[in-house]
């Protein structure tokens, strides 16, 4: 295995847990904004890590460009919208866990 | 004829028969608006499955390949797709309507405020 | 390119990334509340277009990532609809009397 | 001149986009007209050149036969497309007023762009060669009538056209996945290379499964769309509220084109043999076109709303068209062809006469009508000639088909088959006549109305529909050729 | 792997479309529908159908579901009552379903190469398609030359569509000649999604011009180009106003653009007719048939791209006015 090999299995191997961690987060967490946390990591940090090892396997073309421009989108869309989901959310009413907890 | 050679062309069947299941059993409009949605979409998988050759690869050509999937099922999609859509969207615009006209989009509503006339 | 061991983490990330995106379904199905299902759906969008990019280079051609990048912009399109469809709505229609009941227990 | 095949299509096909781009009503009927009136021009040579040269075949691209996509004109084809071109002609010019009165200005040019669309599709379908090409047009002949009919003035009109979108598009994805098995089982999309594929596969054989649910799915399909009897169920409420000039369209066209995909499907694709003598066409379609026959006029006799009795008229004349299929004879399916032609004529007429009606009157209930003989003599004149050719009484066209399909019953023996046709027409009679003496023999109920004729624009049109169901009546050479001829193309299989 | 995958997005299709069939808030429906759209593209992607996926991802989850919730948003959203005589329904569906079963029996394996199907028109496509035609993307080769008449078909349809839908919704030129008042609709609390929804607008565009004109040699083509533009302008006007994107492109004159891009794929097909060749027979239309090919598939990908684009904003603009002041 070459260096590059190597560090493209490091990233997917790494993007793989966290995205499980995230899955995980997502399916187990206790209210919406617990939730929308697991599920941004899994958008972010595993989108990053997947997208970068990637692109360690493509040399320099095309394909380099692209999966930088998909990398650059998301890492602008996904906690845009995260941040509008959060913020949606809190206006109509739902309440933080820990909140409601201290109320109870 | 063997099981798992079929398994797609029977869950394309499956998703057919639950598509067209909303269709004709669900009173709401949107419902069964979604419901020949799916139904179509599921038509589609069915063709491009008829369309898939195993090892084979996306018919873009390519000195590296040499076996393509059968490109022709997809055209015929691409297609249908737009078809699909433009259908959707017309519903779409009729249900709207029809909400404004009655009140609601649901077929037992309707029908009974067209028979109190 | 030395195939097999980094076919087999393609393998593993697209299985990773097929685990979550089955989590992910769970939650848009379980809800409860609209939000739930909204980030469900913005999740999977996001995988999709995770899982279409390994599968290039899983299958060998990595140049369909156009498609990869048309999921991305599909997906914020998507959530920006919904929210801005729904802004309005205090009680939004989506998020009606089975949310707040789930969400009381 | 060799290119006047695909003009056919591409006239009304291409005069939409222009009849938007004007924007305005009047200048837009006018090149909706012009493009109906070229359409038949050019069907007529059509039918000129197919009848003296056999038939014509043009490459859409240029490409050859299974790759390009292909018109293919034979005798069939150019009659259904004179049919088609007819009605359009004469539906067009009576269009203005009546659109003017019924559609809101800022919609008459969009009125005008998805009629011509429509009757493109309806052309499209009859004309192709290819399978899916058939799939596409159809979809596009829909799509324009379920909005044609939603633009209805009442609210009825809605739910009308969305249950007619439901089940059309359900029969349409129906007649997608034969096609898609058809395709599957040899790999073409051209109907000629299919027939030639599909004539390759054996009973018994490999395949053979397939094709037999290929050949349900698209009966499904079809029945549909051509509203055989079960399925008929979103017909009535569309003719009933979608605006008079759809109806009369509609009415006339869009049934006889879907029985059109049935005939070519099933004659010319699957093969008579395979489909009457394996699958028993003739015997599953029996028992809905004499249910339709029967049942349909029994409720038709019962409806207030004279629109709605028309519309349940015409599943019963439907019934005649499939009934005619099934006998599968020679005579049968002539009389099947020929109803087609002579119900696009009567039933045109009927509506048109109709439109004037709720153009002068303001809607068309029983009640309406009192006094209707005097104050429109010339409309109702018309009604009842139409009528009389619904009925099948002799000297009109409606009596011509009927006594090729009493006769085609009689020639298998079919005796009952030949009571049930007769009582039909006598069905016929009994609600055609409540109209007819509400209106001549009913005191006006409002006095002060003179007589009020609906405008010439309505009657010339309606009057040239009545007067060709005399002449057809009459002279039953023009159109007995031409069907005689068409089913003896389909009944050896070619499509010559 | 390829199969684990597949069978696996198949079983989520499943499970989807069941909870689409149970769930009664219409919106979760929606939602579930877009997901499913999502799991379909997918699946098209591991069935070697990119130009499918593409389209089906666009338009599926992307222009379906913004139409929907745009309804959605009109009418009610929670389906009333159970369904009613679920009996019949089910048996209805129980003999369609076994009847197609049956029917698929006798169909070749799944994925098997020597299925009648690869075996008659498709190869002459891969083989000479590439010689005669040119683009390497075997699929934009049928779809614009070969059977460049069923896309004509279907240009016109999505143009049906959007007329039918304005026939029957309307648009109202509310600010013609007029100051724009200031802005209800734009979402004025999200200034992040604001400011971000600006900012990708020139790259929504440079994507789509990409797609539009790289076509020929990879996924991608006239429509698919139309609808990412649209989309981008429909991410505009939903975050920063419709009224401002109603100023940038008024609804007369996409009505215009979408008539011109029906026109211009027309005209390439009679101009075909006039230099002497069939209905668009691209070949005659420049010195050698490459280039003949060449400038006619640009030409009627343009026209697509162009009514595709309209057509798609209008849909959203007669539904997004629909409930005005």
């Amino acid at each position: 295995m070459t260096i590059p090999d190597f560090i493209t299995a490091f990233c997917l191997i790494l993007g793989a847990l966290l995205g499980l961690t995230g899955g995980v987060g997502v399916y187990r967490l206790p209210d919406f904004f617990t939730r929308l946390h697991a599920c941004s990591v899994t958008d972010s940090a595993c989108a990053f890590l997947i997208l970068s090892g990637l692109m360690f396997q493509t040399g320099f073309s095309l394909a380099t460009i692209k999966l930088f421009f998909i990398l650059v989108f998301l890492l602008i869309t996904s906690p845009t919208s995260t941040h509008a989901l959060a913020k949606a959310a809190l206006n109509s009413g739902e309440i933080p866990w820990c909140q409601s907890q201290k109320e109870r | 004829m063997n099981l798992a050679g079929h398994y797609n062309y029977w869950v394309a069947i499956f998703l057919m028969m639950t598509g067209f299941y909303v269709v004709i059993s669900r009173g709401n409009l949107i419902k069964k608006l979604i419901g020949l949605n799916l139904f179509s979409t599921s038509v589609f998988i069915l063709y491009i499955s008829l369309g898939k050759i195993h090892g084979a690869t996306a018919p873009i050509a390519d000195d590296r390949f040499q076996l393509y999937s059968n490109p022709v099922p997809h055209v015929l999609i691409l297609t249908a797709i737009v078809v699909g859509v433009a259908t959707t969207a017309v519903g779409l615009a009729l249900i709207t309507r029809i909400y404004e006209q009655y009140g609601s989009i649901e077929e037992d509503d309707i029908r009974i405020k067209d028979e109190s006339l | 390119m030395t195939g097999t061991a980094l076919q087999t983490t393609y393998g593993i990330s697209c299985l990773a990334v097929l685990i979550v995106m089955g989590l992910g379904l769970v939650r848009a199905i379980l809800g409860p509340s609209a939000f739930d299902r909204l980030m469900a759906v913005n999740m999977f969008g996001t995988k999709t277009v995770l899982l279409i990019s390994v599968l290039g280079f899983l299958t060998g051609r990595p140049d369909f990532l156009d498609i990869a990048l048309i999921y991305a912009l599909v997906n914020f399109l998507g959530t920006i609809a919904v929210l801005r469809f729904f802004e309005g709505r205090r009680a939004p229609a989506c998020y009606d009397q089975e949310a707040t009941e789930a969400n009381k227990d | 001149m060799n290119h006047l095949p695909v003009f056919q299509v591409l006239l009304p096909l291409l005069g939409a986009p222009l009849c938007l781009l004007v924007r305005r009503g009047t200048l837009s009927w006018l090149v909706a007209t012009l493009a109906s009136w070229g359409g038949l021009a050019i069907s007529l040579a059509l039918l000129h050149h197919v009848s003296h040269t056999g038939p014509i075949t043009y490459n859409l691209g240029n490409w050859p036969a299974p790759w390009g996509i292909t018109y293919h004109v034979d005798a069939l084809n150019a009659f259904v497309l004179l049919i088609v071109t007819t009605v359009a002609a004469l539906t067009l010019p009576y269009a203005l007023q009546s659109v003017n009165l019924e559609i809101s200005e800022e919609n008459r040019p969009l009125f005008y762009t998805l009629l011509l669309i429509c009757l493109a599709g309806l052309l499209g379908i009859v004309i192709t060669g290819d399978a899916f090409n058939m799939y596409v047009f159809l979809e596009l002949s829909s799509l324009s009538a379920y909005a044609l009919i939603g633009l209805g003035k009442r609210r009825r009109a809605l739910t009308a056209a969305f249950q007619y979108l439901v089940m059309g598009t359900i029969g349409a994805t129906f007649i997608l996945i034969g096609i898609g098995l058809l395709y599957s089982l040899t790999g073409t999309l051209n109907i000629q290379d299919l027939a030639s594929r599909i004539a390759l596969i054996p009973a018994s054989a490999y395949g053979h499964r397939t094709l037999i649910t290929a050949f349900a799915f698209l009966t499904v399909g079809f029945s549909l769309k051509l509203a055989l009897f079960p399925l008929h169920l979103w017909l009535p409420n569309a003719y009933t509220y979608a605006p008079s000039v759809v109806t009369v369209f509609l009415a006339a066209t869009a049934t006889k084109v879907a029985v059109y995909m049935l005939l070519r499907f099933s004659f010319s694709i699957l093969g008579s043999r395979f489909v009457f003598e394996q699958l028993t066409l003739g015997k599953i379609m029996l028992l809905p076109s004499l249910a339709a026959i029967i049942i349909a006029s029994l409720v038709a006799i019962f409806q207030y709303d004279i629109k709605r009795m028309l519309a349940y008229s015409s599943v019963a004349q439907i019934g005649y068209m499939t009934l005619g299929i099934s006998l599968h004879s020679h005579t049968g399916l002539m009389a099947g062809i020929l109803h087609m032609f002579n119900h696009a004529l009567m039933k045109g007429a009927l509506f048109m006469a109709m439109g004037a009606v709720s153009y002068r009157v303001g809607s068309v209930y029983l009640t309406d009508f009192r006094g209707l003989g005097r104050r429109m003599p010339l409309t109702m004149a018309a009604f009842v000639l139409g009528g009389l050719s619904l009925m099948g009484v002799p000297l009109t066209a409606g009596f011509i088909s009927k006594w090729f399909l009493v006769k085609a019953a009689l020639e298998i023996g079919w005796w009952s088959v030949t009571a049930i046709i007769l009582i039909g027409s006598l069905l016929a009679v009994i609600y055609i006549w409540r109209v007819v003496e509400t209106a001549y023999f009913n005191p006006l109920h409002e006095i002060e109305h003179g007589q009020e004729e609906a405008p010439l624009g309505l009657l010339i049109p309606l009057w040239v529909l009545v007067g060709a169901n005399l002449y057809f009546g009459i002279d039953t050479s023009i159109p007995v050729d031409m069907a005689s001829w068409a089913a003896s193309a389909l009944l050896e299989g070619t499509m010559q | 792997m390829e199969l684990f995958i597949d069978i696996t997005l198949l079983t989520f299709l499943c499970i989807t479309a069941m909870a689409i069939t149970v769930i009664r808030k219409l919106f979760c429906a929606v939602m579930l529908a877009s997901i499913f759209s999502l799991l379909c593209a997918c699946l098209f992607v591991t069935m070697d159908a990119v130009d499918v996926a593409f389209t089906e991802a666009a338009v599926g989850s992307g222009i379906s579901t913004v139409l929907m919730l745009a309804a959605l948003n009109l009418t009610h959203s929670r389906e009333k009552r159970p369904p009613h005589q679920p009996l019949v329904a089910l048996l209805v569906v129980g003999v369609t379903g076994i009847v197609l079963m049956y029917g698929t029996m006798d169909l070749p394996v799944f994925g098997d190469a020597a299925a009648p199907i690869h075996h008659h028109v498709a190869p002459r496509y891969i083989e000479q398609s590439p010689l005669e035609v040119g683009p390497p993307n075997f699929v934009t080769s049928i779809l614009a030359s070969y059977r460049g008449y069923d896309t004509l078909a279907e240009t016109i349809v999505i143009f049906t569509a959007g007329l039918s839908v304005i026939a029957l919704l309307g648009i109202r030129d509310r600010y013609a000649g007029r100051p724009i008042p200031s802005d209800r609709s734009a979402m004025k609390d999200y200034v992040v999604l604001r400011i971000v929804a600006k900012m990708l607008m020139p790259f929504v565009f440079l994507f789509a011009l990409y797609v539009q004109f790289h076509g020929d040699y990879g996924a991608g083509g006239g429509f698919q180009a139309g609808v990412i533009f649209a989309s981008g302008v429909i991410i505009h006007s939903l975050t920063l106003g419709r009224d401002r994107t109603l100023k940038a492109f008024p609804h007369q004159f996409l009505r215009g653009l979408a008539t011109v891009g029906v026109l211009i794929y027309g005209g390439t097909g009679l101009a075909s007719i006039l230099r002497g060749g069939n209905f668009l027979d691209y070949s005659v239309l420049a010195a050698t048939q490459l280039k003949g090919q060449h400038l006619g598939i640009f030409l009627v990908e343009l026209g697509v791209g162009l009514t595709v684009f309209s057509i798609m904003i209008l849909m959203y603009y007669a539904f997004s006015y629909r409930r005005e002041p």
